[in-house]
């Protein structure tokens, strides 16, 4: 049980936040806490990306005056640090839409900005 | 904010711009590189556009400077890509060459700057383009939240 | 109704995934790594840096930055594009 | 030339880029300029896809590893696994790449005059070159992160263009929704990637192909992929967004959405066909896209007959014919284990899907350049506003009849020749499957003949008498769909014998996706 | 190079079809001409009669988009108030259906897994 508890403790902290993020974004109606959302469902990929290359007793993976030891993996790093960019870019472009809501309704609830349904 | 905000932010944004500087530089050889270097710097725009209002950056710091800036940024950043195309796309065609050519002994080593081939040039244009478009977007976001008129 | 159908799926999907994270075929701390080892070991003869995770992001995955890159330059011009100054008359 | 085919998939995805990065540096000189440059590279552009195209379907997959020593040179000396990225280009991509060439340059030409006196132009323009590049990136990479990536540009590209008209307030509501639901979407396809690449170490799609071993995992992500693709290609229950983003956007970026919507449903196909392929088991993954094709058609249609506004009315329409789709390659992924009923029924459908996809692009495009031309003319939506167009506005009102009699299937245009080939092979499959989709059709020319109707029938009223007819660079962009749907409908063996079936032969074939990668390894 | 879409039992060639289509037309035309010639433009006779009542102005005489099919909304009540009550415009029930679908495959995987 152990084992296979240490096998999938990563997995199952990044479910975890994925579930806190679906959570605001099923339940919160505010359009900032909506953001919030979806930035802590990205932040949950990131531990997962990152902790997926963790090699245990490993050391940064750059050879400028290294210690011993193996190196841990580095194309996920380069993943997680894409995704963080991508992220921050998708937040501010929200924002701005956000932003632009609020002048035109007056509100941030997203129950009362649907200007289209049916 | 007070005189003594602005005062300290003036003199921190000196070492800021420094410290970004060295994270670019020195990107293929420590910890760090343009994404981070950029970051640091528009932290610090930030941080004067907090120090000293939105209205008062957007007399020296125009959103048409900036996205020229950002442009330059991601046409050099393109281009040294075009450069390696004699061969393939994204070839790092500068290693072993004059420029940035050194290669470093295999394992551990001191490290030196002189080296990486494209990898510094590509950091350079990442992080000029980090830089201007992190500054552009808070200072957009800033100046229209203000309610400050912005240029088209 | 939708909130208890919510909480159901909700859940239902992370147990599921829990599930399939018992199922992991490699334990934390050892992963497969035969693309990453052989980048580990050529990053300083093929790209001529020090910095691993700067090799693979400006070198082997240079094509994800230039496109990560793209996302940004979007971004920017669309929150720029959005928060627009729209005075004159807009037709279409 | 030979250079230049060579390179041509990487400069595909790399010229709409630059002239992106340079648009706004242009754009301060001189706005002739600007537009000239934009539509001079979106042409050089559509002609590299064609010879890409031609050489592809001539001589096999093309291979371009960025970075490496030579472009062919998948897999490096010392190890087993490819490292770099890898575009690989086989049929059904430049199948995708030649719709999104002819659509993207239709939009430009369009939006030329359309877009003229409003504020912002070139960071609209650059906005629409990058989602160009985003697409053509996402038809033609050979990788999942990549893809991932791509998927990003479009989606944030898309959002910041549907949101283009600030002044009015459900235009910035489209492209939040648009937004939010893209990035739930690309990052639950994150997240099945980093399942795959924990198991199997590698992002490349051959390898992991050649590596597929449908554990438990696997499973996990094979359901979060095709549920996140679903929900970007508007499938039901998830289309809600399409028809608030869709109708709201200017329409030359809504035929642009329609291509980006069409990538994601190559990505599905993909996904499901290459990536794992055999593997899985396929009639239950099969019905499950079966299940999402049925309930896109009915509620599409039956929810489009009952719209006011005209984009609304075509945007459900949209849904249903995603529908039309999916149900064609649900059957050819449900027989795709037994070559027997793949030889009799099962590539027939897959050849209506896919044709189909290139139709919808087509006739769905009209028909929104046509909602475009009117709102440009009397600046309304409403069909409730609207009345006896087709006395100023022949040209206009032509293209709609045509647009909506290919829509709903009637000989002898296009819509017909691919749905033909979805009811028959889908009869053999399952008859129930075919009766819904000829109802589901027929509900179709009820609401193209309500919307046209409505529109341009009826008498002149006098507060549209001095309405003229749209500029002659719009009426140009509206003739080129108009003589594809007019083509494509009178030689459809021609069509698909070209693009089509090669297209299907490289989707059924998944090993000589893997050889195209792993083959040097001896 | 065939022009036709050859699939199961029955076969599709536009040029066929049009070559029927123009006969057809040629035939109609052929019956048509046969027809009354005394039909004069610009008289009473093009003018629109409706049972001696005043012909009302345009905008009453044209039926707009929104009343066509009135009969088939009503036959379909039930059906539509349920399908238009789930188009909520909301953000938050789109993430809803998201997680739903996705549930409900997981679940229809695991059962197929199960009973095979």
């Amino acid at each position: 049980m152990t084992e296979t508890l240490s096998g999938n403790f990563p997995l199952v902290a990044a479910v975890v936040l994925m579930g806190i993020g679906l959570y605001i974004l099923i339940f919160r109606r505010n359009l900032i806490k909506i953001v919030m959302g979806i930035t802590i469902l990205s932040s949950s990929v990131n531990l997962f990306l990152v902790t997926l290359g963790y090699r245990a007793g490993g050391i940064a993976p750059i050879y400028t005056d290294a210690p011993e030891g193996p190196m841990v993996l580095p194309v996920v790093q380069a993943l997680t640090l894409t995704n963080i960019v991508i992220a921050v870019a998708t937040s501010a472009l929200i924002l701005s839409l956000v932003i632009r809501i609020y002048r035109h309704t007056g509100s941030l609830d997203s129950k009362k900005s649907r200007r289209m349904k049916g | 904010m007070s005189k003594i905000v602005r005062t300290v932010a003036n003199q921190l944004m000196l070492f800021v711009l420094v410290f970004g500087l060295y994270v670019i530089i020195h990107g293929h050889v420590t910890p760090g590189g343009g994404f981070q270097g950029g970051a640091i710097i528009a932290s610090g725009v930030v941080m004067l556009i907090v120090a000293f209002g939105s209205g008062h950056i957007k007399k020296s710091l125009r959103e048409r400077r900036l996205s020229v800036v950002e442009s330059s940024g991601a046409l050099l950043f393109i281009l040294v890509a075009f450069a390696g195309i004699g061969t393939v796309f994204f070839f790092n065609f500068l290693v072993g060459s004059r420029i940035f050519g050194g290669i470093p002994p295999t394992g551990p080593n001191p490290g030196d700057v002189w080296t990486g081939g494209v990898i510094p040039l590509m950091n350079l244009a990442v992080g000029l383009k980090v830089m201007a478009g992190l500054s552009a977007a808070v200072l957009a976001l800033a100046l229209f939240s203000s309610g400050e008129e912005m240029e088209e | 109704m939708r909130q208890f159908f919510a909480w159901l799926f909700l859940i239902v999907l992370m147990v599921f995934l829990v599930i399939g994270g018992f199922k992991m075929v490699h334990p934390f701390g050892e992963p497969p790594s035969t693309m990453d080892q052989y980048i580990i070991d050529n990053s300083q003869e093929e790209a001529g840096s020090n910095n691993v995770v700067g090799a693979v992001v400006f070198d082997y995955r240079g094509f994800d930055t230039l496109g990560e890159a793209t996302v940004l330059f979007a971004a920017v011009t669309g929150v720029l594009l959005v928060l627009r100054a729209s005075e004159k008359k807009e037709e279409t | 030339m030979a250079t230049l085919i060579e390179h041509s998939s990487i400069l595909i995805i790399a010229v709409p880029l630059l002239i992106a990065f340079l648009t706004p540096l242009i754009g301060m000189a001189s706005k002739k300029a600007r537009n000239s440059v934009v539509v001079v590279g979106l042409a050089f552009v559509a002609f590299l896809v064609f010879a890409l195209a031609r050489d592809v379907i001539l001589n096999g997959i093309h291979i371009y590893t960025l970075g490496a020593t030579s472009p062919s040179l998948a897999i490096p000396e010392g190890t087993m696994v490819p490292v770099r990225i890898i575009l690989e280009v086989d049929g059904v991509s430049v199948f995708m790449g030649i719709v999104v060439a002819i659509v993207s340059l239709v939009a430009v030409i369009y939006s030329l005059s359309a877009m003229k006196g409003e504020t912002g132009q070139n960071r609209f323009y650059t906005l629409l070159l990058l989602m160009v590049a985003g697409t053509f990136g996402m038809v033609f990479t050979g990788d999942l992160f990549n893809l991932f990536v791509f998927l990003e540009i479009t989606s944030i590209s898309g959002a910041a263009l549907i949101a283009f008209r600030t002044k009015f307030a459900d235009s910035q509501e489209g492209g939040f929704k648009y937004i939010v639901v893209s990035a739930i979407a690309s990052l639950m396809v994150l997240f099945a990637i980093s399942l795959l690449y924990a198991q199997y170490n590698l992002l490349n799609i051959g390898a992991l192909a050649a590596a597929m071993q449908y554990t438990m995992l696997d499973r996990i992500a094979l359901v979060i992929l095709i549920a996140a693709f679903a929900m970007k290609l508007g499938g039901v229950p998830m289309h809600m967004w399409i028809s608030d983003t869709y109708s709201v956007a200017p329409v030359s970026i809504t035929v642009l959405l329609i291509t980006a919507s069409q990538a994601s449903m190559y990505a599905l196909m993909r996904i499901c066909f290459i990536l794992y392929g055999v593997t899985l088991d396929l009639a239950v993954v099969g019905w499950i896209v079966i299940a999402i094709g049925i309930l896109g058609m009915f509620i599409g249609v039956t929810m489009a007959v009952r719209q006011t506004d005209i984009t609304r009315l075509i945007a459900y329409n949209c849904v249903c014919e995603a529908g039309f789709m999916l149900i064609g390659l649900g059957v050819g992924l449900a027989v795709l284990g037994d070559r027997t009923d793949l030889g009799t029924f099962g590539t027939t459908a897959i050849n209506g899907a896919i044709f189909h996809m290139i139709n919808h692009a087509l006739f769905e495009g009209l028909l929104f350049l046509v909602a475009g031309a009117i709102f440009y003319r009397i600046g309304t939506r409403d069909l409730n506003q609207m009345g006896g167009l087709g006395h100023t506005m022949k040209f206009t009102a032509g293209f709609f009849l045509l647009g909506a009699l290919a829509s709903s299937g009637l000989p002898p245009f296009n819509g017909f020749a691919s749905k033909i080939l979805i009811y028959e092979s889908v009869y053999q499959f399952n008859p129930i499957l075919t009766i819904i989709g000829i109802l589901v059709s027929i509900i179709t020319l009820a609401v193209f003949i309500k919307a046209f109707f409505s529109a341009f029938t009826g008498a002149l009223l006098p507060k549209y008498e001095d309405i003229k007819e749209v500029p002659k660079t719009m009426i140009a962009a509206m003739t080129i769909f108009a003589v594809f749907i007019i083509i494509f409908g009178l030689f459809p063996g021609l069509i698909l014998d070209w693009i089509v079936r090669p297209a299907t032969d490289a989707l059924v074939d998944q090993a000589s996706y893997i050889n195209a990668i792993m083959g040097a390894i001896p | 190079m065939t022009l036709i879409v050859e699939s199961g039992y029955e076969f599709w060639n536009p040029i066929i079809w049009l070559i029927t289509f123009a006969v057809v037309m040629v035939i109609v035309y052929f019956f048509r001409k046969r027809g009354e010639a005394k039909y004069k433009k610009g008289e009473d006779q093009t003018q629109i009669f409706l049972c001696g009542e005043e012909v009302p102005v345009a905008e009453q005489r044209h039926v707009r988009g929104g009343n066509a099919y009135w009969g088939f909304f009503e036959t379909l009540k039930e059906y539509y108030d349920g399908i238009v009550r789930l188009h909520t415009g909301v953000v938050n029930d789109y993430v809803v259906w998201f997680v739903a679908v996705t549930a409900i495959s997981a679940i229809i995987l695991l059962i197929a897994e199960l009973v095979r």
